[in-house]
């Protein structure tokens, strides 16, 4: 029966293909669009064209008379459904009742207002163009600067002043360290609103079992447990008795972290038809209405010694949340606070939050989620500092690094830093890129008049979320592993992979562990009826802390297997290596498959002892990661367009021990892409009325294959003591290294013109515009 | 209006309505899953199927319009159990990540490689402007079109 | 959006400033305009059928002219709204004699919502300026 | 993303077509401009003639000293035509930067005419080809030069009933190099602007130059005083770029989220000096 073959312990940091793939490469996986179900109708939600307005009435007779359509729900008929939920708390934070479709007033374009449902998507989609609904357009406001101004049109009319809440923390003596500084420099940064853009738009399937008062809910989520919890109390449903599936899911980066109107609405649509119903989001409803990301303006003050030492950061955030608290909104900024001082030193650091209600979608976790903005931030103003003192940007940087016998590092905004080389990946970046002789191309290069630039970042990040008391709704994360009685195990995870590979990473983990071999591992994960509870993919935690998950209910499996071992080996002393149990004294061994079936045919127990061969584990992390590196960037603008090109782009990234390096590059590229695309491309544009003119990806500009350079990516690789795989977390990694980086290097292209600082994104007029203020 | 179309080297012969789109009428009436819906302007790709030996967005044409036509999706890559070297080459050089547009990817670089055997990086970026990934910046996606034109010289 | 331009009409300017008053040349100027009705001093209802190469769509709304200071200045404001979004435009014409004809100068906003503003950006202004010209052109003709 | 309803035909013929055409029906060719805007409802034609698959208007030939295309000729044949590649590159060279592969498959160089995207590659070779455009109705057949047939953003010189079905251009002699320079803008790919020069040189001087303009305004255009600047002179660096610096003047440009008027005409000042020191270097 146990036919596997036993190999030494071997797979973790190898580059093995991806266990997930054969069903993705030949179209045969499962996304919430391929889910069909006998008597599935289909839901189209009638959307606000205005930012703000007064519904004065809407009128569905017209609609309600197609054949086919079967029902239409407005939000007069959905006000017993809970609000939208949000998780972040702050003290004497504002928070809208955001119904799952507006009452009388819609607060930004695409505010959910009536769902269409009928029994074919193209009749629902010819119904929903005949709701007619009578507006009383009212006055907007798209521009947080704008909002803040007195007299500015209020977005929830009873917060005139539009804001959501302050928030503020300092810590040291900023006064003292501004006050004894020999240099300041100043900066107002903007972090544009960006829209996270998965492949896969959201997407709801909800098929309600009346007899058994259950509800199955397929939606194309990053956290199916917590929807699970928030979408049973929206709705008033006895958690046990909602299933939430994330079935395939086609990308996420934050955007599906989140609990929005519509995973509610096609449960309450399904329950009142009793039949299944399907929501696909299109594109355009994807820009409307799922979150964005972003949506900083900072202004930032950096105080200094003359020999380059920086002696304390003031920030002040004004953070555009948009219409309503999604999910996690109003917490994001706290952690642009939390990274603000960088991989710095500085103790004294001052910080001020304050959160403004704006007519468009609201902002929320995207890639990153607060500490791109941080890091852009500190990473500028570094250089704008560097330039100040006509210093180098790596020497200033290597100045004012943690040190590695500084960690633990208790840093001024209360976290403590794990573990790190800070040094380490710059001076490889810079031996990579040929730092000097790169140096001495640039000066000839400006000789002859070209734009050459060379930048870099040196970036940390707050990884593996996290402690609990630190994390909304909990940071520990669950793994069931079974060793099912013919010796094939199955890891069930509380995490949600998306693209990030688990399948594959927990498989060469509990592989390696047990000794047995990867294709008798499945990994298990996204369906609450399967997977006990779990948090999710997100925060670059899911190998951190899902896999450490992994790991220790390994190691309780174990223990288990050395007692069934020793029992059936009649030894008191056993060793479990390469998938045997051996007895120390005689040499003599059972497989792992020998004893998981022995377990569960229980003819004989150790003392103590259940029978079966399963081991579930809640793994509570004692502290974040603190993954980091550095990123250097060469780049040319074209003094005649502004456009700007990356010859060169230099990764190194440490982020701990690698897995999977095939897995971790892709990572990293996948990040890089996503910040060259902040840097150079991306947008979110609201005009003055609250319209989102870069509606489709007509105008967003998402980067294709052509607009992005070749990524060289290299890695450092110093372990965490925070779990004992000393894995810190890579998801965000090359998104949070990158903007910085390019706009460093643009911006020192530039400089021979003066040029001390470019917003996001650089296009190629901004750029041109500089140039030709400068001539 | 009734077509007939041959899917896969699968003849199919339905009766639709001329503005059933071609991705709706492969997804919802034949029943495939390769092909998906990323977009409505025709810039993502993921739609992307061959028609006729051409990369088209199956998106942006009705069915009616493939009337006559012989269709091959993602579906209809493998044989006889055995991969096309261009999924292998996916698959080894880690060339997606959600997989969400891997199949329109995959049928974009079967139009790559088939039009030219040994395409330059340059040429793969260019050949690939009609597909959006957000996942993988490219740079696997490319690795694995080269590693397909290696497998499929040699 | 801010859309600024000048356009001529071959009348002087007390006949031009007349013809762009009344709701018969209107209707027959505004491009793609199927009925004006009255329904205020200077305010009206209307339906119009925008069709710009393959795009089109049915709007209905409003035309209101105020401000008026004959034979110098007035203010026309439109708004419409249909399936696809809608659209308002306003300004301020100023018509200045030129010889025997007249130069009406306008400096108005445009704003559109909804899938026209999603998809239509780049193509706004290029197309309320032709829409204009034809106003203007048909105006002339009248 | 779901179009609203129509009727459908695919007739065998182009007289077939044009007759439904002429009470009415809308022309669909490769659909690549139509089928986005009927998926976004922003166009919702009552009934469709499909004149992708007819064979009439699919042909590539030369005849007389000029090559002939069929409106139904997709962006990819015309960038791959061996006999345009060798006798008027300068339209195979635009065909290549038009949208994307699958875009390129599916589109027609008639149906894209006809749409008169301000944005199109097109436009800018076809002015500066000075091609002549072959519009046929039910009862009618009329040839309009290029210059004529583009009229304003979405507006040509067809006639309700008309269709686009040929494009003549001419046989390059020799002596003669073209080329079209375009940003594109990042996200749809549409020129931001797009020039097309072509020159051709005799006695070490311009004898001709021809420059075509797109994006730049609602309506492609042929930059006629910098074209004068430029014939009869060497053609030196200097006079190159002193004649491209014509190319946008007096022109109301167009501004949009990406590119303000001002930026589009010094961008058309850049690429018409690009696409002519490009087109000078082919003429040797």
């Amino acid at each position: 029966m146990a036919t596997t073959i036993t190999r030494p312990k071997t797979l973790i940091g190898k580059a093995i293909r991806r266990r997930e793939d054969p069903r993705l490469i030949t179209g045969t996986a499962t996304y919430v669009e391929d889910i069909k179900m006998p008597g599935m109708h289909y839901a189209v939600v009638v959307r606000s064209p205005h930012a703000a307005a007064k519904i004065r009435s809407i009128d569905t007779s017209k609609a309600a008379a197609r054949p086919g359509v079967v029902a239409i729900f407005t939000g007069q008929d959905v006000s017993k459904v809970g609000p939208v939920p949000c998780g972040a708390s702050l003290p004497g934070l504002r928070v809208p009742n955001h119904t799952i479709l507006a009452t009388d007033r819609v607060y930004y374009a695409g505010h959910p207002v009536a769902v269409v449902v009928a029994t074919d998507r193209y009749i629902a989609a010819d119904a929903a163009d005949d709701v007619e609904v009578d507006w009383e357009v009212l006055k907007a406001v798209a521009d947080p600067l704008k909002a803040l101004e007195p007299g500015a049109p209020a977005v929830h009319p009873q917060w005139p002043d539009n804001k959501a809440f302050d928030f503020h923390q300092e810590h040291g003596d900023i006064d003292k360290a501004f006050a004894e500084a020999d240099v300041i420099v100043k900066q107002r940064i903007l972090s544009q609103r960006l829209i996270p853009t998965p492949m896969e738009t959201r997407g709801v399937v909800a098929e309600w079992r009346a007899a058994d008062r259950a509800l199955n809910l397929y939606s194309s989520t990053q956290i199916p447990h917590l929807l699970r919890s928030m979408v049973a109390q929206m709705l008033g449903l006895e958690e046990n008795r909602l299933r939430v599936v994330a079935p395939e899911v086609g990308g996420g980066f934050g955007c599906k972290l989140n609990v929005y109107a519509e995973e509610a609405l096609m449960g309450f649509v399904a329950m009142k038809i009793n039949k299944p119903v399907k929501w696909i989001e299109t594109r355009r409803e994807n820009y409307l209405t799922t979150i964005h990301g972003r949506g900083h303006v900072d202004d930032y003050e950096l105080s200094a010694k003359r020999d380059g030492t920086i002696t304390g950061i003031k920030l002040r955030i004004i953070q555009d949340l948009g219409a309503y608290h999604q999910l996690l909104t109003p917490a994001i900024p706290t952690l642009s606070v939390l990274m603000m001082p960088g991989l710095y030193k500085t103790q004294n650091i001052f910080a001020d939050i304050v959160g403004v209600f704006t007519n468009c979608v609201p902002t929320d976790a995207y890639r990153g989620a607060g500490r791109p903005e941080a890091t852009h931030g500190i990473e500028r103003m570094v250089d704008i500092l560097a330039a100040e003192l006509k210093m180098d940007p790596a020497e200033i940087r290597l100045k004012n690094f943690v040190q590695p016998n500084e960690f633990p590092f208790p840093t001024a905004t209360g976290l403590i830093y794990d573990s790190g080389d800070y040094a380490a990946p710059l001076k490889k970046a810079l031996d990579i890129a040929e730092y000097e002789k790169l140096r001495r191309e640039q000066s000839e290069s400006r000789k002859q008049g070209r734009l050459m630039g060379i930048g870099m970042s040196a970036y940390g990040e707050i990884c593996a979320f996290g402690p609990s008391p630190a994390t909304p709704a909990g940071g520990w994360e669950s793994a069931t592993v079974k060793i099912e009685p013919s010796g094939k195990v199955t890891v069930l995870t509380g995490t949600s992979p998306h693209g990030q590979g688990e399948e594959t990473t927990f498989a060469q983990i509990a592989a390696d562990e047990l000794g047995v071999d990867i294709d008798d591992v499945l990994v298990v994960h996204g369906d609450t009826a399967l997977v006990q509870y779990g948090i999710g993919t997100f925060g670059s935690r899911a190998t951190a802390v899902g896999g450490t998950a992994v790991y220790f209910a390994l190691q309780d499996l174990k223990a288990k297997i050395k007692k069934f071992g020793a029992m059936l080996l009649n030894s008191d002393d056993v060793t479990l290596a390469n998938g045997q149990c051996i007895d120390n004294k005689t040499g003599a061994s059972k497989s792992v498959q020998e004893i998981a079936a022995a377990s569960y045919r229980a003819m004989q127990l150790p003392p103590n002892t259940e029978p079966g061969m399963v081991s579930t584990h809640f793994w509570e992390p004692p502290n974040f990661t603190f993954p980091f590196g550095a990123h250097l960037v060469v780049t040319e603008v074209d003094r005649d367009t502004g456009a700007v090109k990356v010859v060169r782009y230099i990764a190194v990234d440490d982020c701990g021990n690698i897995l999977n390096p095939l897995i971790v590059t892709g990572q990293v590229h996948g990040g890089v892409a996503q910040g060259i695309g902040q840097a150079l491309y991306e947008q979110a544009v609201y005009d003055e009325a609250g319209q989102l003119i870069t509606g489709e990806l007509m105008d967003y500009a998402v980067p294709k294959a052509h607009m992005l350079p070749w990524i060289e990516s290299d890695h450092t690789v110093t372990p965490t003591p925070v779990n004992p795989l000393g894995v810190k977390g890579v998801g965000e990694a090359g998104t949070i290294g990158c903007s910085p980086a390019v706009v460093n290097s643009v911006v020192d292209a530039l400089s021979p013109l003066g040029v001390k600082h470019i917003d996001m994104p650089m296009t190629p007029e901004k750029i041109w515009k500089l140039i030709r203020s400068a001539q | 209006m009734n077509i007939h179309v041959t899917i896969n080297g699968k003849n199919y012969s339905h009766d639709v309505e001329p503005r059933l789109l071609l991705i709706h009428y492969l997804r919802e009436v034949v029943g495939l899953t390769g092909p998906h819906i990323g977009c409505e302007t025709s810039l993502c790709g993921a739609c992307t199927v061959e028609l006729g030996g051409k990369a088209v967005k199956s998106c942006t044409m009705f069915a009616v319009q493939a009337n006559g036509a012989s269709i091959t999706t993602i579906e209809g890559l493998a044989a006889n159990g055995k991969l096309h070297a261009i999924q292998e080459a996916f698959w080894n050089e880690h060339g997606l990540q959600c997989g969400f547009c891997t199949p329109g990817m995959i049928m974009a670089s079967k139009q790559i490689l088939d039009r030219n055997p040994n395409p330059t990086e340059e040429e793969i970026r260019h050949g690939l402007e009609g597909n959006i990934c957000r996942c993988t910046g490219y740079q696997h996606i490319v690795n694995a079109v080269k590693a397909a034109a290696k497998a499929t010289g040699a | 959006m801010k859309i600024s331009g000048s356009q001529r009409l071959p009348f002087p300017p007390d006949q031009s400033y007349a013809l762009m008053q009344d709701p018969e040349a209107l209707a027959r100027a505004i491009p793609g305009c199927e009925s004006l009705e009255q329904t205020g001093e200077n305010e009206y209802r209307m339906k119009m059928k925008m069709a710009l190469a393959a795009f089109s769509g049915a709007f209905e709304g409003k035309v209101r002219i105020s401000e008026q200071q004959p034979p110098s200045s007035f203010r026309l404001d439109v708004e419409g709204s249909g399936k696809i979004g809608f659209v308002k435009g306003g300004g301020v014409l100023k018509l200045e004699p030129s010889e025997t004809e007249t130069v009406v100068n306008y400096d108005g906003d445009v704003q559109v919502g909804g899938t026209i503003a999603a998809v239509g950006q780049r193509l706004i202004e290029g197309a309320a300026k032709s829409m204009i010209q034809r106003f203007f052109e048909k105006l002339a003709a009248s | 993303m779901i179009p609203q309803t129509f009727d459908y035909t695919a007739p065998a013929t182009l007289d077939q077509a044009l007759a439904l055409i002429a009470q009415g029906a809308k022309p669909l060719a490769g659909g690549m401009s139509l089928i986005p805007m009927m998926k976004l409802r922003l166009a919702a034609p009552e009934h469709l003639v499909d004149i992708g698959r007819l064979k009439e208007l699919n042909y590539i030939r030369e005849d007389a000293g000029a090559l002939h295309l069929g409106a139904g000729c997709t962006h990819y044949e015309v960038e791959t035509s061996p006999l345009l590649r060798g006798k008027c590159p300068l339209l195979s060279e635009t065909a290549a930067h038009i949208g994307d592969v699958q875009v390129r498959n599916m589109g027609t160089i008639g149906g894209s005419i006809a749409h008169a995207d301000p944005s199109a590659d097109y436009p800018a070779a076809l002015q500066a080809l000075e091609a002549k455009i072959v519009l046929r109705g039910a009862q009618s057949q009329r040839t309009v030069a290029a210059s004529a047939f583009f009229l304003d953003t979405f507006a040509t010189a067809l006639e309700p009933g008309e269709i686009v079905s040929e494009i003549i251009v001419p046989v390059e002699e020799a002596g003669a190099g073209a080329s079209y320079q375009k940003m594109a803008q990042p996200a749809s790919g549409f020129a931001i602007v797009g020039v097309a020069a072509r020159l051709r040189r005799s006695g070490g001087k311009i004898a001709m130059a021809r420059i075509g303009v797109t994006g730049l305004a609602g309506r492609s255009f042929r930059a006629t005083a910098a074209e004068k600047a430029l014939e009869n002179t060497a053609g030196s660096a200097a006079e190159i770029q002193a004649a491209a610096a014509l190319v946008a003047q007096g022109v109301e440009a167009n501004s949009d989220l990406h590119a303000s008027a001002e930026y589009r005409k010094h961008l058309a000042a850049v690429y018409a000096g690009r696409a002519l020191f490009a087109a000078l270097a082919r003429t040797a």
